[in-house]
């Protein structure tokens, strides 16, 4: 897939990107759970990529990295499983840069880039690589033909912005409240200020950090947002899952239900006439 | 990455700002990013500018709460034993028992000059937390301090310290439960609290200005050290040994005679370059050098001898890590050094050959604890004996200023005990409790 | 008694050599006089006197080694609780955490020059053995430390730095195994071996020359405060307060204020008398005052404030007893202060109205510790926790000088222990081990 | 009794001086044990009154002392003891002085040694008052006829001796060895020479410290003696009854052997032409 992709996933009505862990619990399961996951009316898959040190992340996503790491992951294993999965939705792998870092034989971005561009990734969301760092990843993307999606915090301030929407391709993540990644029950209340803010990008805008239902999709939508990001709401699913020892199909039917309320929370948010 | 120009900013290891050759740097979530340019921005105008003579207040308080300057003792058995002058300067005498106070003092006082409300910290063994808390009681800052479960329940008295400095302490229930999980776990209380909270960073790690703000308050120990060595030995030392954990004493140590100190308000000449001096970084050698590539274990934790080069804690710099770029679990006898990263610029200034790796084994450092508390009455932090058990090995011909960067108290227990469980040579027997 | 005529000696309270009025003298037994007599001709050519360079030798030592002077912190949150200015004079921060060093490092180092070839010593809590045991390290001395058994068994920290330090360490099994019983058993072997040994006692008491020489190697604290009063606060202070147990750090903190210091080497005029200076010696008021006659117990150490005059290890003073003469089982929260005697010279300037005597409770004590902790980052010893309890009934205008004759992290757990038991305010929960 | 019969008591060849505390066990026993003393042939009675910090002694007087507070003796019951005791010589009393100085409504020794003769009291022994400091007890012991006995110690210098022996009265208590009491199996190598240069006072030489069988009595008084002291030695007996709940009978009969058998050996030390 081209970078086009990732954005033309956006062009049909508010899009559902969804985030699992690579390998929690497994493999296997991971790739069933990615397709239940677009089954349910995902538009794009973030496929985390297990970092041993996951500082952007809350206690969910950090237990799932865990449990995928003990079982085994690792970034070869990633790229197998992205090259096995049969969806016809854009990957966007999300890690820590480390790993970027030290694939291949020469230390840098440039190889994993490669190689993720080989197996199908379409495009990267790298948490501890703000814009300033980010030179050497952007122009291994741009070669490689895959978007770089930066995070834009509610402490962004508006020169970092600017220079963030310069290299923005693919779509802008807009961290939706501080601090981590975690499910909650509510929407922040600084998500339409967030969204206002880069009314003027010319690049559909996602929100993620803690959204859970189909409710919170649509508040966001409905606040300006042209897609939403949600991860552990489903790695909850997925954790209550390994501790009950629940059949990987009944995990994966109730992930696609979540990813099917979601989306139609989502469209709730547009205005009558967009829906679709 | 790129070739990129040098740029001199006056320090002599920071090749542009927050860079030390292509280590350092910032990377760290978006969120954090405008506080972490704030704090650059607040860095140079306070610590190196002195703007509202903040450096001034730092330097009258660290001297009159924290018991600046301390003092370089000659250690006179020492010298007698291996034929050179042997030089202890002796951090274990500051406040709180270890440098670490230089550090958590100036940046909780940086932190009130910001108008920041709040303080968090991660520490492993509990010194730093122990430092900050103590800094926050005396500046009158709320405090929280992260800490490993595991950490909690082996450093119980650290966790008393804090508590009774009135600290809360948050125990991290993931992974280990040691000090990278707490590292981890104060970075996302940051990310929360961005807005009105300073993270107090225990070493010369983490993104820039970091190790460079913590080196320059640490730089106090070497300004020190080469006014106490004019006036006392009559020259330079030939060589300077500290331990190397995160690596701030090390730099406290180091920065004078490297020229990369920058705090302000420094005595003429001290920060300039003296590079005569030799530069020892003594690192944890653990059980044995290497890393446990399958198990994802080091038993050491010398990321400068045997690192790669990688990003962590947001900085590059040398890693303990698989070649897949997982962060293994480091291992050292002694909790502070225990650390699969290093300071970015000791990373840099070893490439550059002004800094010398080299490392002593668990057991090497257990017998210098000993050797020191026998021999000169003083008991060193284990960390520090690191660095003291590097003299077995020092062929020079001296002087050698040893930094003992805090006092061994709180390892009493874990010593008697490996002592015990290894046979240390020197170790007392303890049987006078027998009865 | 016959009316003593009265000779100056150059000091204030000395009224004649080894006297202060009717106190102190020289109680010991006959195999003992000889090596007291020697003592006391050493004291006079040596610490009076310089003889050989020896209070050069010491000032030297205690500076680099002990890491003297050690600073007097303005208590910025206290001084603004209480209205007046709060200072205090940090010998938490002297090497081993006491002020102990000062006259463990004074009299081993003396035992040297005299040509002495082994040290004992008695120790309660461990505090003086610590320092002792450290002082021998470092100036390689033989040393053996007497500590009642119930000690051993509640202080196993400083058993293990003093084992740590090489020095044997003697439990002592009969009476009630506390500081009576370890000093009993110390002058015994000093009696056994007098010839060769110097008995390091740990306080200004037992039989001249001792409260004056250890006075005099305390007075360190009191010629720097006076120094660093001039310097911060412009004036000297309006009152001094210090805890009293056997009066070594209350005499250290009194003497160049009383002008009974006499050590050589002093600073123009910090020996003269400043009568203006209030001296306020607070006792361990226990959980109350008054001594329990019928049963031989006291629930407090205020033998300044409540005690008798009697003849207890060497000298004549203030004591705890029975009607009959018995001294009695004192105590306090505070082992450091737990003793039924007190310095001959704190009795006679408490009768001559020069020294206040004044006491806290435990509680008060508890309570302090944790205010001091809190507010200003100091963990203070249990002992100084005393000291700063009295700034809640001091009624003056200040600025007073506080002495912290050491920190508290010798303490940590009698205080959480005794603070739950009690319920005392201020005091932090420690929930965070519950898991 | 005067202090002439201190005195008087070493004039019948070699004195046995014999120390018990009082009250160890109890202040019956002590009257039973000092007059089996007597009748053994004790010629003068060190009675000890319990004080509290018994410095100059070793653990065998040290754990006695402590048996005598815990059975409750007091500076009163000691004097009411010594008046009920129905022996013929002289008694000596050793104790510390605190409680010298404490005894009556006024701090000194003056009421104390008034208390004392009337008691029946010849004589002190007060182990931490050293010639320096004894001139008010020695007042208040001149003015009531009693002896104030110093003891000369190993390490004792030319000056101090002469100073001691200007106010002996009594006898001179010659302490055999360096340390404290307690019984040993050897006389000190140093007693000779000890007595050597007491040879000019003209005061009788009782040695003491570490004396317990009669044929070191023999040894000290060949080596010109005029007396020895012997106190651990009748302590150990004396605990040994307590500790195996012994009839205070046969206690008594033990220390009348041991004191007979002390004697004979002092008696066995006299050159032949002087022995009676
Ligand atoms: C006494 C002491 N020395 C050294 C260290 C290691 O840290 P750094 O290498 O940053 O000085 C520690 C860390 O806790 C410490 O407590
Ligand atoms: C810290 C501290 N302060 C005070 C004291 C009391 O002793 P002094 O009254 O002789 O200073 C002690 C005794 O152990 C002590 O450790």
């Amino acid at each position: 897939m081209t970078r086009s992709e990732i954005r033309a996933a956006f062009d049909d009505g508010p899009a559902l990107v969804s985030y699992v862990a690579a390998g929690d619990p497994s493999a296997d399961a991971t790739k069933e759970y990615v397709e239940a996951l677009v089954d349910g009316g995902t538009d794009v898959v973030e496929l985390g990529l297990p970092f041993s040190e996951p500082v952007a992340e809350g206690t969910t996503i950090q237990n799932a990295i865990k449990r995928a790491l003990e079982a085994g992951m690792t970034p070869e294993a990633y790229l197998d499983l992205v090259r096995d999965l049969d969806v016809d939705v854009p990957i966007v792998c999300m890690t820590y840069y480390n790993l970027i870092y030290q694939y291949g034989d020469e230390a840098g971005p440039e190889e994993f880039v490669a190689a993720a561009a080989d197996a199908g990734i379409s495009g990267f969301v790298v948490p501890d690589l703000p814009v300033n760092e980010s030179e050497p990843m952007y122009e291994a993307c741009r070669e490689h033909g895959l978007d770089l999606i930066f995070i834009v915090a509610p402490t962004t301030t508006p020169e970092r912005l600017e220079s963030m929407l310069d290299r923005t391709t693919g779509f802008v993540y807009v961290q939706g409240r501080l601090g981590t990644t975690g499910a909650r029950d509510e929407v922040s209340e600084n998500t339409p200020e967030a969204l206002e803010r880069l009314q003027d990008a010319n690049v559909p805008k996602a929100v993620g950090f803690g959204i859970s239902s189909g409710e919170q999709a649509r508040e966001v939508v409905a606040s300006g947002a042209d897609g939403v990001i949600v991860g552990s709401a489903y790695v909850d699913i997925i954790a209550d899952g390994v501790e009950n020892d629940l059949p990987t199909e009944e995990v994966a039917d109730r992930l696609e239900a979540l990813a099917a309320e979601l989306k139609a929370g989502a469209r709730k948010g547009l205005p009558e006439p967009e829906r679709k | 990455m790129s070739e990129e120009s040098k740029r001199t900013t006056g320090a002599q290891s920071e090749t542009r700002a927050g860079k030390f050759g292509e280590y350092g740097g910032q990377y760290v979530p978006e969120v954090l990013m405008p506080a972490v340019e704030e704090l650059a921005d607040a860095y140079e105008r306070y610590v190196l500018d002195n703007e509202d003579g903040f450096v001034d207040d730092f330097r009258q308080r660290i001297r009159e709460f924290g018991g600046r300057p301390t003092p370089l003792s000659h250690a006179e058995n020492l010298s007698e034993r291996y034929g050179f002058d042997v030089y202890l300067k002796r951090e274990d005498l500051l406040h709180g028992g270890a440098h670490k106070l230089n550090n958590a003092l100036g940046q909780v006082l940086l932190a009130k000059y910001m108008g920041k409300e709040r303080i968090v910290a991660e520490t492993g063994a509990g010194q730093h937390g122990t430092a900050t808390a103590m800094a926050c009681a005396y500046l009158d800052m709320p405090c929280e301090i992260y800490m490993g479960r595991t950490d909690v329940n082996r450093q119980r008295p650290n966790v008393f310290r804090m508590r009774i400095h009135d600290a809360e302490v948050n125990p991290v229930d993931v992974g280990s439960g040691t000090l990278k999980e707490a590292i981890n776990e104060t970075m996302r209380d940051w990310a929360t609290n961005v807005e009105d909270t300073h993270y107090v960073i225990g070493s010369v790690v983490g993104p820039h200005p970091f190790p460079a703000m913590v080196r320059d308050f640490q730089s106090v120990i070497s300004e020190e050290m080469r006014e106490q060595s004019r006036d006392q030995l009559g020259q330079l030392p030939e060589a300077v040994v500290a331990c190397a954990g995160g690596g701030s004493n090390t730099m406290g140590a180091f920065a004078s005679f490297v020229g990369s100190a920058r705090l302000a308000g420094a005595p003429e000449g001290s920060q300039e370059p003296a590079p005569d001096v030799d530069l020892l970084a003594v690192e944890a050698g653990g059980s044995s050098l290497g890393v446990d590539k399958a198990e994802g274990y080091a038993p050491n934790s010398a990321s400068l001898s045997t690192g790669t080069e990688g990003v962590l804690h947001g900085a590059r710099t040398k890693l303990l890590q698989t070649e897949e770029g997982q962060i293994v679990e480091s291992h050292s006898v002694s909790a502070g050094l225990d650390y699969a990263g290093v300071g970015p610029e000791l990373a840099y200034l070893v490439d550059e050959g002004r800094v010398e790796p080299v490392n002593v084994d668990d057991d090497a450092a257990l017998e210098a604890f000993h050797r020191l508390s026998r021999e000169e009455g003083i008991i060193p932090a284990l960390e520090s004996s690191h660095a003291v058990a590097y003299l077995e090995e020092y062929e020079g011909d001296g002087p050698v200023v040893v930094n003992v960067s805090g006092r061994g108290d709180k390892d009493l227990d874990t010593v008697i005990e490996e002592s015990a469980a290894r046979d240390i040579a020197g170790a007392p027997t303890m049987e006078v409790f027998e009865e």
